[in-house]
C-alpha cells in the first residue's frame, strides 16, 4: 500500500478523516472517535447570533438553541412520511415538560401537570419557572410577543401557578392555535432562579445573561459557543423531556460556503448538512454514500408577489396575466430541481378541498396572458423591477431570470434587482414597497387560516402585496381561532382559497422542500416546521 | 546615532496618523449610517410590528439626529465601547479581539510564504534581466496576481481537498475534534506549540496551508516585482561597482550589499502588500470558513451591522497605523539615513 | 554609466519613427510582452465585436439544455439555465472592460489633478492631500469598496465610483511624486522664465513628463479594477443578473464546482484571469517602452 | 625609457557592447602600458572610451560589454580571459579602483569602517577580531580625523571629500600594486579636489604603487601624471611623457584639446582651433541690476536651525558688463541667481532691475510681468533644462508665445534667425532633446534665453556639463552674443579660469557673503582674501602658455 492510497483509504473510512500529510498526528485520535458515535458533526450555512430566542435581534438560526437546549410545556409528535422519512406531526401534541394537561370543562383554561424534571443545575422545574418564562415571552416585545399573541397568549395575567407542579393558562378566547403555539420554539422554559439571580433593574428578564448562557432543562447543554464558527452541545444525561439522545456531543459547525458544505458531506467528513440547496439534494440523493431527506415544508410557498400599491398590479387582470406568463415548469426544473411540490395547473378554478398549500388554477399560457393584458390599460406592456432577497438567491435568482424571460414574452420588461438580506426585511416586508418580488413565507402553525392571516391581511408583516379585501379579512378573522372540525370552517377556507385563486396578489410557484443530507448511518432525523435541526433524536451507527 | 531622533521620528509618525484616524472615524460613521437596511427592523425580528420597531429604534438611539448620534458614538469610542454586533450578538470589541489573531495568523503566514518565494525569485530575475528566467518569473508572479483569490481558493479546495484528499476540510482553523490551544498569542500554530500539543499544531498548520497559499499567490507579484526592480537599480549603482572593484565575492556583493539596499523599497512595499492582503483576506476567509475579521466584515456589511462594521474598520485602521509604524521603525533600523531626512 | 550611452549619437529619424522602432524592439526582445499586446488586442476585439459575433443570445435560457458540458455546440458548456457560457463569457468582456476603464479613467483624472497640485505646491496643500489619501489608504481597500457600494446602492455606476475611489490614492501619490521630482527641474524653471504661469507650467511641462510612469500604473490598475469589480460581484454587489459579468459568473459557478460542473466557473474565471494577466503584463511591457534607460 | 616589464600591459584591447543594433565597439585596439611606480593619465572627452578601458582592466564591464580582442597582462598574468574567481582575488588585493561621485560609490547603509573591514576580510588580511583595528588604522592613513569615531559613520554623514578618502581607503586597504582612479575629483569642489589628489599621490608614491588616472581634465593629468595617453572615440591617438605632450603634441586632436583647455593666461579666442579677433568690449553703462542687502533665510525645520543661504549681499551689474560670481558648492550662489531671476522670493532686500523694484513682485506672479522677458537665464545642465517632450523649436518658441504673444508662423522666422545666431543647424529644430548632442542642447538653451532680446542674462555654470572643446565654442558664442545683442551677464561659476575668460568683474562668495569683489584681472592676480587665494591655488593648470599651436616644434 503506497502512501497515497493509504491516505485515501484513511479518508474514506471514518469521521473527520481529513488527512493531509501535515495532519498525520491526527491519526492517533481517529480510532477512538470512530469506535463510538458519541460525537456528531452537523454543518449549516448560517450563523447563530444568540442563545436566547427572546432577545431582540436574535436571528432564525439561533432558534435551534431553544429547540435543543430548552424544553417547552408541549411538543409535537412524530409521523412517518410516505417516503419513510420522519416529520413532526401537527395533529399530535405531546408533553415535553408537561406530564399531562387538561382543558377546563368551561373551555376557558388549560391546566398542566409538570413532569419531575430538573434543570441542569439540579433544581426541579416548577410552575413558577414556567410562569416566569411565559411572562417573559409575552412581555419582552418584538417577535416572541407577536408569536405568543398568535396563540392568544398575550398577558402575564393569563398564566397562573397553581402549585409547584401545576400550572394553568387562562384563555383570552377559545382558539385552536393556543395549544400548538405552546409547542413552537418561543415559549421555552427557563431556570428562573438562575435568570433572576442575573437580572438587573435595567434588565429584569436577564436578557444579557441568557444571551450567552442558557439555563434550561433541555436535552443538550451548550459546551462552547464560538460565534460565527461553531456551537458545541453536550448531552444532559438527566433529561426528562423525551428519550435520552444517543450522541453525547454534537458540534454545529457554520460553513458559509455552500460548495464546501457539499464537499464535506460528500466526502463523509461530517454527519449531517442542514438545509442544502435543491440541486445538491437532487444530485446527492443519487449517491450511495449520502442519504438525502427532503420534506415539503408545511404551510410554505415560494411565490411571486405583485404589489397592489403599484399601478399595473392594481388591476386584477394584470395580475392574472402575469400568473399565466410564469414559466412554472422551467422554474420547477431549473430553480427547484424538482424538489418540492408543483403549485400550478389546477384544473378547476374552485378549490376541491381545504388542503393548503394546493395548486392554483394557472399554468404557462402566453396567449391567454397576452389576451388578459390586452384587456387592461397596459396592453403594450410596462416596465417593472423584479426583486428578490440576495439571501435566497439559490432559488431566487434562476426563478427571477426565468420569470423575467416569461414576462418579456407578453411585453412586460422586468429588471432584476437583488436586495441584500439586511435590506430585504425593511423594503419588502416593513415598508412593502417592492412592486414585484419573490417571497418564501411559511407559517409555523399548519393551518390555512394562519397562512392567510399573515399573508393576506392588510398591514400584517408578510402581506408584502398590500392586499386588502374586506371579505378576505372577514373570512380570516372568522376562521383563525375556529376549531378545524367546525362545520363552517371548510366552506370558509374554500372561499378564502378561491379568492386567492382569483385575485392572485401572490402567485405560487411551488412548495419548497427542506432538504437535508446525511451520512447513511445517521438515523432519527425529523423535519420540523421551524426548519431547525432537532439534534435530540439523531443517532449514528458506525459500520 | 542616538535614540532621541528615532523616538521623535516615531512620535511624528504617530502624530501624522492622527488626522487620518480622525478621517477614518468620520468616514466610517457616515458610511455605516448610509448603509441600507434598518437595524431596528432587523433587531425587531420577524413578525414585529411598527410599534415594536419604533421602540427598538429609540432603544438603539437611531431616532436621534446624526450629529447627536456621532457625539454619542465618539463618547462610546473613548470608553472603549464599540457596541454590540447584531449578527453574532457579541460585543464588537470581543469579536475583534478573538478574530483578529486568526486573520493576522493567516495574513502573516501568507506574507512570510510570499516573501520566502518572491524575494529569491526577484533576485534571480534581477541578476539575469531579460533572460528566460526573468520572463518565467514575471510570468509566474503575474499569473498569481491575476487570479481572483476566491477563484484560486475554490480551485485549491476542489483539487486538494475534494479530489485528492490531501488537505483538511476547509472549515476553520483546527480540525473539529481539536479544542483550540490555550490562548497566549491567539495564533493557533504558536499557541499549540507553547502548549506542547504537537497534533494540534499539525492540524492548525494543515488548515492554514491552503488559505495561506491562496493569499500568498496573490501577494507574490508585488513583492517579486519590487525586489526585481530594486535589485536591478541597486546592482546598477556605483557602490556595487566599488564593491566589485574591491574584490568582494559575488555572494557578498549580491546579498551583503545589493540585497540589503534593495530591501528598503521592498519593506515599504510590504506595508502596501499587507493592506492588499487584508483586503483579499475578506474573500479568502469566506471561501475557507476562516473565523477571521474579514469574513466577519462581509457578514456585518450584508446585514448592515453598524457597530460591527465600524469596529472592524477602526480596528483595521489602527492595525495599519501600527503596521506602518513598525515598517518605519524597521526602515529606520535598516537605513541610517532616515534620521536626517526632513 | 555604460559606454553605449556615450555612443548615442543623435539620429535623424523623427520621434514617431523611433517610437515604432523601439516598440518593435521591445516586442521582439520580450516574447511575454508581445503576447500581452496580442492578448490585449483580442480582448478589445471581444469587447467591441463580441456581442455581434457570439453564437447564442447570452441571456436566452433553455431549460432543456441546462448544465451541458462543453461540446461542439456549446464550446464552454451551458449554465444552470441552459445559457451558453461561451457567449456569456465573450459578451461579458465589454462590461468588465467598461467598468475598469471608466473607474481607472476617473481615478486617473482626479488622482492626477490632486496629486499634481499637491506635488507642485507642497506645503499645506500637500499635507492636506497627503492626510486625505492616508485616510483612504488606511482602509482595507476592498472592504472600503464594499462599504461604498453597499451604502451608495447596488449599481454598476457605484461599483465604478467605488473602484475609482480606492484607486485614487495610487495615482495621486504617483502624480505627486513625479511632479515633485520635476518641480525644480531646469526645464521647469526655464518654462517659468518663458512666462508660463504656475498652472500652465504644471499642465504643459511637468505633467506630460510624468505620464509615462503613470501609464504603467494605469495598465496595472486596469487588471486590479477588473478583479475588484469581480470580487464585488462575487459577494453579490454591483452587477445585476442576468447581465453577464465574469465575477458574478465565477461566483455562481463556484457552487457548481463540487457537483462536477466545473465549466461554469472555470471559463469565466479563466477569462477574468486572462484579462487581468494581460493588463499586468502590458504594464510591464509599457514600462519597458517608456523606460528611458532601456531606450538607447 | 619604459621599464623592461610593465606592471600592466594592454595590447590591442577591443571592447564591444551588445546593443539592439548589434555589437558596438566602445574601444578599439587600445594599447598602452604602466610601469612599476608609474602614474599614467588617460585623457579624453566623453565617449572617448577611457572609462571603458579601465573597467575592462578591472573586468567589471556591464553584462552587455565584453572584451572582443587584444590582451591585458597584469604582473605577468593574462587577465583578459582570467576566470571570475581569479579576478575576485586580484581585485582589491592587487589592483583596485577609485571612482567619481564618491558618495554614491559607498554602500549607503553600511558604516564605512565595516566596508573597509569587508575588503580586508575578503582578502584574508584580517579576521573579524582584528579587522576593526586594521580598518581604523587605514582610516588614519587616509587622514581621516577621529578614525575611531568615523569608523561608525555612514556615507551620508560625511562630506564628499571625506567619502572619497574612504573610497581611497577601501581601494588601498590591501596594498594593491595598481590603483585606477576614474575621474576621482569630478563633483568635488576645487579645494577638496586638490587635497584628495595630493593624498592619493602621496600614498601611491609612499607605497611604490603604479596608478592610472582617468580624467577629462588636462590640467589635472598634467599635474599628477608621468605619462599621458590621449583617447578619442575609443582609440588612443597619442601617448607621451607629460612634459613632451604639452610641449609638443603631435595629433591634431591633442592639439585641439590642449587649446580648448583654459589656462592661466589664455584669452577666450585662444580656446578655438582657428584664431579669431577678440570680441569687442562694450562700454560699461548705467547700473542695470542693483542688489541691496539681499537675504534669504530658510526657516527652521524639524530640529534643524534656520539657515541663511544668502546673508545680506549687495552688488551691481552695469549695462554691457559681465559680472562673475564665483564660489564653491553651498556658498549661496544658486540661491542668489534664483532670487535675481525672480524664481524665489528673498527674505529681505531690494532688487532693482532696469529702474523697477522687481523684488516687490512675488515670484509666483513674475512670470506674467513685462520685466520677465528682459531677465533671462541659461541653465547649468542643457539636458535638464529642456523639456524632453518638446522639440527644439517648441522650446525656443515658448517664451515668444507666452511673453511676446507671437503665433507659430510669426515665430518661425525669428527662431530660424536665432538658430543661425547660436550656430544651430535649422534642420535640427524639429528634433527632441534626446536626439541632440550636448553642445546642440546648450545652443537651444541659449537661443531660448535670448529669444526676447533680454537685457540681463544669468549664466548659471553654462558649460559645466560640457566637454572642454564644446565649452570653448559655447564660451566664445556667449562672448559674441553679448556684444551683438548688447546684453549684460551675471556669470555664475565655480571655475575661476572660465570666469576670467568672460567677465570684467568678479565676486567671490562664501557662506552666503561676498568676500571679495573687483576687476577680474586684479582679483586673480592679487587676491586680497585668503580664501580666494586657496581657490586659485587649487586649480590645476596645464603647463606652458596659450600659444601652443604657434610654438616651434621642439626636439623630443
Amino acid at each position: 500500500m503506497d502512501r497515497r492510497s493509504f491516505l485515501k483509504a484513511g479518508a474514506a473510512t471514518t469521521l473527520g478523516a481529513s488527512l493531509s500529510a501535515g495532519m498525520l498526528p491526527f491519526l492517533k485520535v481517529l480510532p477512538a472517535s470512530a469506535a463510538t458515535a458519541d460525537t456528531l458533526v452537523v454543518v449549516t450555512g448560517t450563523t447563530i447570533n444568540s442563545l436566547d430566542l427572546h432577545r431582540t435581534g436574535t436571528n432564525r438560526p439561533s432558534y435551534q438553541v431553544s429547540v435543543n437546549c430548552y424544553d417547552r410545556l408541549l411538543t409535537f409528535g412524530t409521523k412517518t412520511m410516505p417516503d419513510g422519512s420522519l416529520s413532526y406531526d401537527y395533529a399530535k401534541l405531546e408533553g415535553e415538560l408537561a406530564e399531562s394537561w387538561e382543558i377546563a370543562p368551561d373551555g376557558d383554561s388549560v391546566t398542566f401537570k409538570l413532569k419531575d424534571a430538573t434543570f441542569w443545575d439540579g433544581k426541579p422545574v416548577t410552575a413558577a419557572d414556567v410562569k416566569w418564562s411565559l411572562d417573559r415571552a409575552v412581555s419582552v416585545g418584538g417577535f416572541p410577543t407577536v408569536q405568543m399573541k398568535a396563540g392568544s397568549l398575550e398577558k402575564p395575567e393569563q398564566f397562573e401557578v397553581v402549585d409547584a407542579k401545576t400550572f394553568r393558562i387562562k384563555f383570552l378566547r377559545k382558539s385552536k392555535l393556543t395549544l400548538p403555539d405552546l409547542a413552537v420554539p418561543v415559549p421555552f422554559i427557563i431556570n428562573s432562579t438562575v435568570a433572576k439571580a442575573n437580572a438587573t433593574e435595567k434588565d429584569p428578564w436577564a436578557m444579557e445573561y441568557l444571551h450567552r448562557t442558557p439555563a434550561g432543562s433541555g436535552a443538550y447543554k451548550v459546551e462552547r459557543w464560538d460565534p460565527g464558527q461553531q456551537l458545541v452541545y453536550t448531552r444532559n444525561d438527566a433529561w426528562k423531556g423525551g428519550p435520552l439522545p444517543a450522541a453525547k456531543r454534537i458540534i454545529m459547525r457554520e460553513i458559509p460556503s455552500q460548495s464546501t458544505r457539499r464537499a464535506l458531506i460528500e466526502r463523509g467528513d461530517i454527519h449531517l448538512s442542514h438545509d442544502i440547496p435543491a440541486k445538491d439534494a437532487k444530485e446527492l440523493g443519487a449517491l450511495k454514500t449520502v442519504k438525502v431527506v427532503g420534506t415539503p415544508i408545511e404551510n410554505c410557498l415560494h411565490v411571486l408577489c405583485t404589489n397592489l400599491n403599484f399601478e399595473p398590479f392594481k388591476d386584477k387582470k394584470v395580475r392574472q396575466a402575469v400568473a399565466y406568463a410564469v414559466p412554472y415548469q422551467e422554474i420547477f426544473q431549473n430553480a427547484a430541481y424538482e424538489r418540492g411540490a408543483p403549485m400550478w395547473g389546477a384544473k378547476s378554478a374552485e378549490p376541491t378541498d381545504i388542503a393548503w398549500p394546493q395548486p392554483f388554477p394557472y399554468s404557462t399560457d402566453y396567449d391567454k396572458a397576452k389576451e388578459l393584458l390586452s384587456q387592461t390599460a397596459f396592453k403594450d406592456g410596462f416596465e417593472v423591477p423584479l426583486s428578490f432577497d440576495l439571501g435566497t438567491a439559490e432559488w431566487g435568482e434562476p426563478t427571477a431570470l426565468l420569470i423575467q424571460e416569461g414576462l418579456a414574452k407578453i411585453g412586460i420588461k422586468a429588471t432584476i434587482d437583488k436586495i441584500p438580506g439586511a435590506n430585504w426585511r425593511t423594503v419588502a416586508l416593513v415598508e412593502k414597497k417592492l412592486p414585484l418580488h419573490l417571497d418564501n413565507f411559511g407559517g409555523w402553525l399548519n393551518t390555512p387560516d394562519y397562512y392567510f392571516f399573515w399573508a393576506y391581511v392588510k398591514g400584517n408583516l408578510f402581506n408584502s402585496s398590500n392586499y386588502d379585501d374586506a371579505e378576505m379579512m372577514q373570512l380570516i378573522n372568522e376562521t383563525l381561532h375556529m376549531p378545524m372540525d367546525d362545520a363552517t370552517y371548510a366552506p370558509k377556507i374554500k372561499r378564502m382559497i378561491a379568492k386567492a385563486f382569483d385575485d392572485v396578489p401572490r402567485i405560487p410557484l411551488y412548495q419548497p422542500n427542506l432538504d437535508v443530507a446525511m451520512r447513511p448511518g445517521l438515523d432519527g432525523y425529523e423535519a420540523w416546521f421551524h426548519r431547525m435541526v432537532d439534534v435530540r433524536p439523531l443517532t449514528f451507527k458506525t459500520a | 546615532m542616538t535614540l532621541p531622533p528615532k523616538v521623535r521620528l516615531v512620535g511624528r509618525r504617530l502624530l501624522q496618523a492622527a488626522p487620518a484616524l480622525a478621517g477614518i472615524i468620520i468616514i466610517t460613521f457616515v458610511l455605516t449610517r448610509a448603509l441600507p437596511g434598518d437595524p431596528a427592523v432587523y433587531f425587531a425580528g420577524p413578525a414585529a410590528d411598527e410599534a415594536s420597531i419604533a421602540e427598538i429604534r429609540k432603544q438603539l438611539g437611531l431616532d436621534r439626529s446624526l450629529p447627536v448620534q456621532f457625539v454619542s458614538y465618539l463618547r462610546d469610542l473613548a470608553t472603549g465601547n464599540l457596541g454590540t454586533s447584531i449578527s453574532t450578538g457579541q460585543p464588537v470589541l470581543t469579536e475583534i479581539v478573538t478574530r483578529l489573531p486568526a486573520s493576522l495568523e493567516l495574513t502573516l503566514t501568507a506574507l512570510l510564504l510570499a516573501i520566502a518565494v518572491a524575494v529569491p525569485l526577484g533576485v534571480l530575475a534581477a541578476t539575469r534581466p531579460d533572460s528566460w528566467v526573468d520572463h518565467l518569473c514575471r510570468f509566474v508572479v503575474t499569473a498569481g496576481v491575476s487570479l481572483p483569490t476566491f477563484f484560486t481558493g475554490l480551485a485549491l479546495v476542489y483539487l486538494f481537498y475534494y479530489l485528492l484528499g490531501w488537505a483538511p476540510p476547509p472549515m476553520g482553523r483546527l480540525d473539529i475534534l481539536f479544542l483550540p490551544p490555550d490562548r497566549v498569542t491567539g495564533f493557533y500554530t504558536i499557541d499549540s506549540l507553547l502548549a506542547g500539543d504537537i497534533s494540534a499544531f499539525g492540524s492548525a498548520l494543515a488548515h492554514l496551508a491552503l488559505p495561506a497559499v491562496t493569499l500568498a499567490l496573490f501577494t507574490l507579484a508585488p513583492i517579486a516585482r519590487m525586489t526585481r526592480a530594486a535589485m536591478l537599480q541597486v546592482l546598477g549603482s556605483d557602490f556595487i561597482r566599488t564593491a566589485r572593484a574591491a574584490g568582494l565575492s559575488r555572494r557578498t556583493v549580491l546579498f551583503g550589499y545589493a540585497l540589503r539596499n534593495a530591501m528598503l523599497p521592498v519593506i515599504t512595499t510590504l506595508g502596501m502588500v499587507f493592506s492588499f492582503a487584508l483586503g483579499a483576506n475578506v474573500l479568502v476567509e469566506k471561501v475557507f470558513a476562516w473565523p477571521g475579521i474579514g469574513s466577519y466584515a462581509i457578514e456585518a456589511l450584508v446585514v448592515s451591522d453598524y457597530a460591527a462594521v465600524q469596529g472592524f474598520v477602526l480596528a483595521m485602521a489602527l492595525l495599519f497605523v501600527a503596521l506602518n509604524l513598525l515598517i518605519d521603525v524597521i526602515y529606520t533600523l535598516v537605513d541610517p539615513r532616515l534620521q536626517l531626512e526632513e | 554609466m555604460t559606454a553605449t550611452a556615450d555612443h548615442s549619437a543623435p539620429k535623424a529619424a523623427s520621434q514617431r519613427n523611433s517610437f515604432w522602432r523601439h516598440f518593435r524592439y521591445v516586442l521582439a526582445s520580450n516574447p511575454v510582452t508581445a503576447l500581452a499586446f496580442a492578448l490585449f488586442l483580442l480582448i478589445v476585439l471581444a469587447a467591441v465585436l463580441g456581442p455581434a459575433l457570439v453564437p447564442y443570445d447570452p441571456l436566452a435560457t433553455n431549460g432543456a439544455r441546462a448544465l451541458q458540458p462543453p461540446s461542439w455546440q456549446h464550446w464552454f458548456g451551458t449554465d444552470h439555465l441552459g445559457r451558453d457560457v461561451f457567449s456569456r463569457v465573450v459578451v461579458a468582456t465589454r462590461l468588465d472592460l467598461t467598468i475598469s476603464v471608466a473607474a481607472v479613467a476617473l481615478s486617473f483624472v482626479a488622482g492626477s489633478v490632486i496629486g499634481s497640485l499637491a506635488g507642485y505646491y507642497g506645503g499645506w496643500t500637500d499635507r492636506i492631500v497627503g492626510r486625505g489619501l492616508d485616510t483612504i489608504m488606511a482602509f482595507p481597500l476592498f472592504v472600503l469598496a464594499m462599504g461604498i457600494v453597499a451604502a451608495a446602492g447596488n449599481t454598476i455606476e457605484n461599483v465604478i465610483y467605488a473602484t475609482a475611489i480606492i484607486n485614487l490614492p495610487f495615482y495621486a501619490r504617483m502624480a505627486r511624486a513625479e511632479v515633485n521630482v520635476r518641480r525644480n527641474a531646469g526645464f521647469v524653471q526655464a518654462a517659468k522664465l518663458s512666462g508660463n504661469s504656475d498652472l500652465r507650467v504644471l499642465a504643459m511641462h511637468i505633467f506630460p513628463n510624468s505620464l509615462p510612469p503613470m501609464m504603467v500604473q494605469i495598465s496595472l490598475n486596469m487588471g486590479w479594477a477588473i478583479l475588484n469589480a469581480a470580487g464585488l460581484s462575487f459577494i453579490g454587489l454591483g452587477v445585476r443578473p442576468p447581465t453577464p459579468e465574469w465575477g458574478i459568473m465565477v461566483a455562481e459557478g463556484a457552487n457548481f464546482i463540487v457537483s462536477g460542473e466545473w465549466w461554469l466557473a472555470l471559463f469565466p474565471g479563466a477569462a477574468l484571469m486572462l484579462a487581468v494577466f494581460t493588463f499586468n503584463l502590458l504594464g510591464d511591457g509599457l514600462r519597458d517602452l517608456v523606460d528611458p534607460q532601456r531606450r538607447t | 625609457m619604459m621599464n623592461a616589464i610593465p606592471l600592466l600591459d594592454i595590447r590591442d584591447l577591443t571592447v564591444e557592447f551588445a546593443t539592439r543594433n548589434g555589437a558596438v565597439t566602445a574601444i578599439e585596439r587600445v594599447s598602452f602600458a604602466i610601469g612599476k611606480g608609474e602614474t599614467v593619465g588617460v585623457v579624453g572627452e566623453s565617449g572617448s572610451g577611457k572609462s571603458v578601458t579601465s573597467y575592462a582592466v578591472m573586468r567589471i564591464l556591464d553584462r552587455a560589454g565584453r572584451i572582443a580582442g587584444g590582451s591585458i597582462v597584469f604582473g605577468g598574468i593574462g587577465i583578459d580571459k582570467a576566470p571570475e574567481k581569479v579576478m575576485t582575488e586580484l581585485r582589491g588585493r592587487e589592483m583596485s579602483m577609485v571612482f567619481q561621485n564618491p558618495r554614491a560609490a559607498l554602500n549607503p547603509i553600511r558604516a564605512i569602517g565595516r566596508q573597509i573591514e569587508d575588503v580586508l576580510i575578503e582578502h584574508a588580511l584580517a579576521v573579524r577580531a582584528t579587522a576593526k583595528k586594521a580598518a581604523i588604522e587605514i582610516l588614519r592613513t587616509v587622514k581621516i580625523a577621529n578614525p575611531e569615531e568615523r569608523y561608525h559613520a555612514y556615507p551620508f554623514e560625511l562630506s564628499g571629500g571625506m567619502c572619497q578618502r574612504v573610497v581611497i581607503a577601501i581601494a588601498l586597504a590591501c596594498r594593491p600594486q595598481l590603483l585606477i582612479a576614474d575621474e576621482p575629483t569630478t563633483g568635488l569642489d576645487v579645494t577638496t579636489q586638490k587635497t584628495v589628489m595630493d593624498l592619493m599621490v602621496e600614498l601611491t608614491r609612499e607605497r611604490g604603487m603604479s596608478s592610472l588616472l582617468i580624467t577629462h581634465d588636462l590640467g589635472l593629468a598634467a599635474a599628477y601624471c608621468d605619462r599621458i595617453v590621449v583617447m578619442e572615440k575609443g582609440k588612443v591617438v597619442e601617448q607621451a611623457r607629460t612634459d613632451s605632450l604639452f610641449a609638443d603634441p603631435t595629433h591634431p586632436y591633442t592639439k585641439r584639446l590642449l587649446r580648448a583647455t583654459p589656462r592661466l593666461d589664455s584669452q577666450i579666442r585662444d580656446l578655438l582651433p582657428e584664431p579669431r579677433p577678440a570680441p569687442a568690449i562694450l562700454p560699461r553703462g548705467e547700473p542695470l541690476l542693483e542688489i541691496r542687502d539681499m537675504v534669504k533665510e530658510f526657516p527652521a525645520r524639524n530640529g534643524s536651525a534656520a539657515f541663511r543661504a544668502v546673508d545680506g549681499i549687495s552688488f551691481t551689474v552695469h549695462q554691457g558688463e559681465s559680472l562673475g560670481l564665483v564660489g564653491e558648492s553651498g556658498c549661496g550662489k544658486s540661491t542668489t541667481s534664483a532670487m535675481v531671476m525672480r524664481l524665489l522670493d528673498p527674505t529681505s532686500g531690494a532688487i532693482r532691475f532696469d529702474g523697477t523694484d522687481i523684488a516687490a513682485i512675488p515670484a509666483g506672479r513674475f512670470a506674467r510681468s513685462p520685466e520677465r522677458g528682459k531677465l533671462q537665464m541659461v541653465f547649468q545642465d542643457p539636458t535638464d533644462s529642456l523639456n524632453p517632450r518638446w522639440s527644439a523649436f517648441d522650446s525656443i518658441a515658448d517664451p515668444m508665445y507666452r511673453l511676446a504673444g507671437m503665433r507659430r508662423a510669426e515665430a518661425r522666422e525669428k527662431i530660424e534667425s536665432l538658430a543661425r545666431l547660436v550656430g544651430l543647424p535649422i534642420d535640427l529644430l524639429d528634433r527632441f532633446p534626446h536626439q541632440l548632442s550636448g553642445g546642440q542642447k546648450a545652443r537651444v538653451g541659449i537661443a531660448r534665453a535670448i529669444a526676447l532680446d533680454p537685457k540681463l542674462l544669468i549664466l548659471d555654470e553654462p558649460t559645466a556639463a560640457l566637454d572642454v572643446s564644446v565649452q570653448a565654442v559655447v564660451l566664445n558664442l556667449l562672448a559674441d552674443l553679448k556684444v551683438e545683442l548688447g546684453m549684460s551677464y551675471l556669470f555664475i561659476s565655480h571655475d575661476l579660469n572660465v570666469v576670467r575668460l568672460i567677465c570684467d568683474r568678479v565676486m567671490v562668495m562664501r557662506q552666503g557673503r561676498i568676500i571679495e569683489e573687483g576687476e577680474t584681472e586684479s582679483v586673480l592676480r592679487a587676491p586680497a582674501d585668503a580664501y580666494t587665494r586657496t581657490l586659485l591655488e587649487a586649480i590645476p593648470h596645464p603647463p606652458g602658455h596659450s600659444t601652443v599651436h604657434a610654438r616651434p616644434e621642439p626636439v623630443a
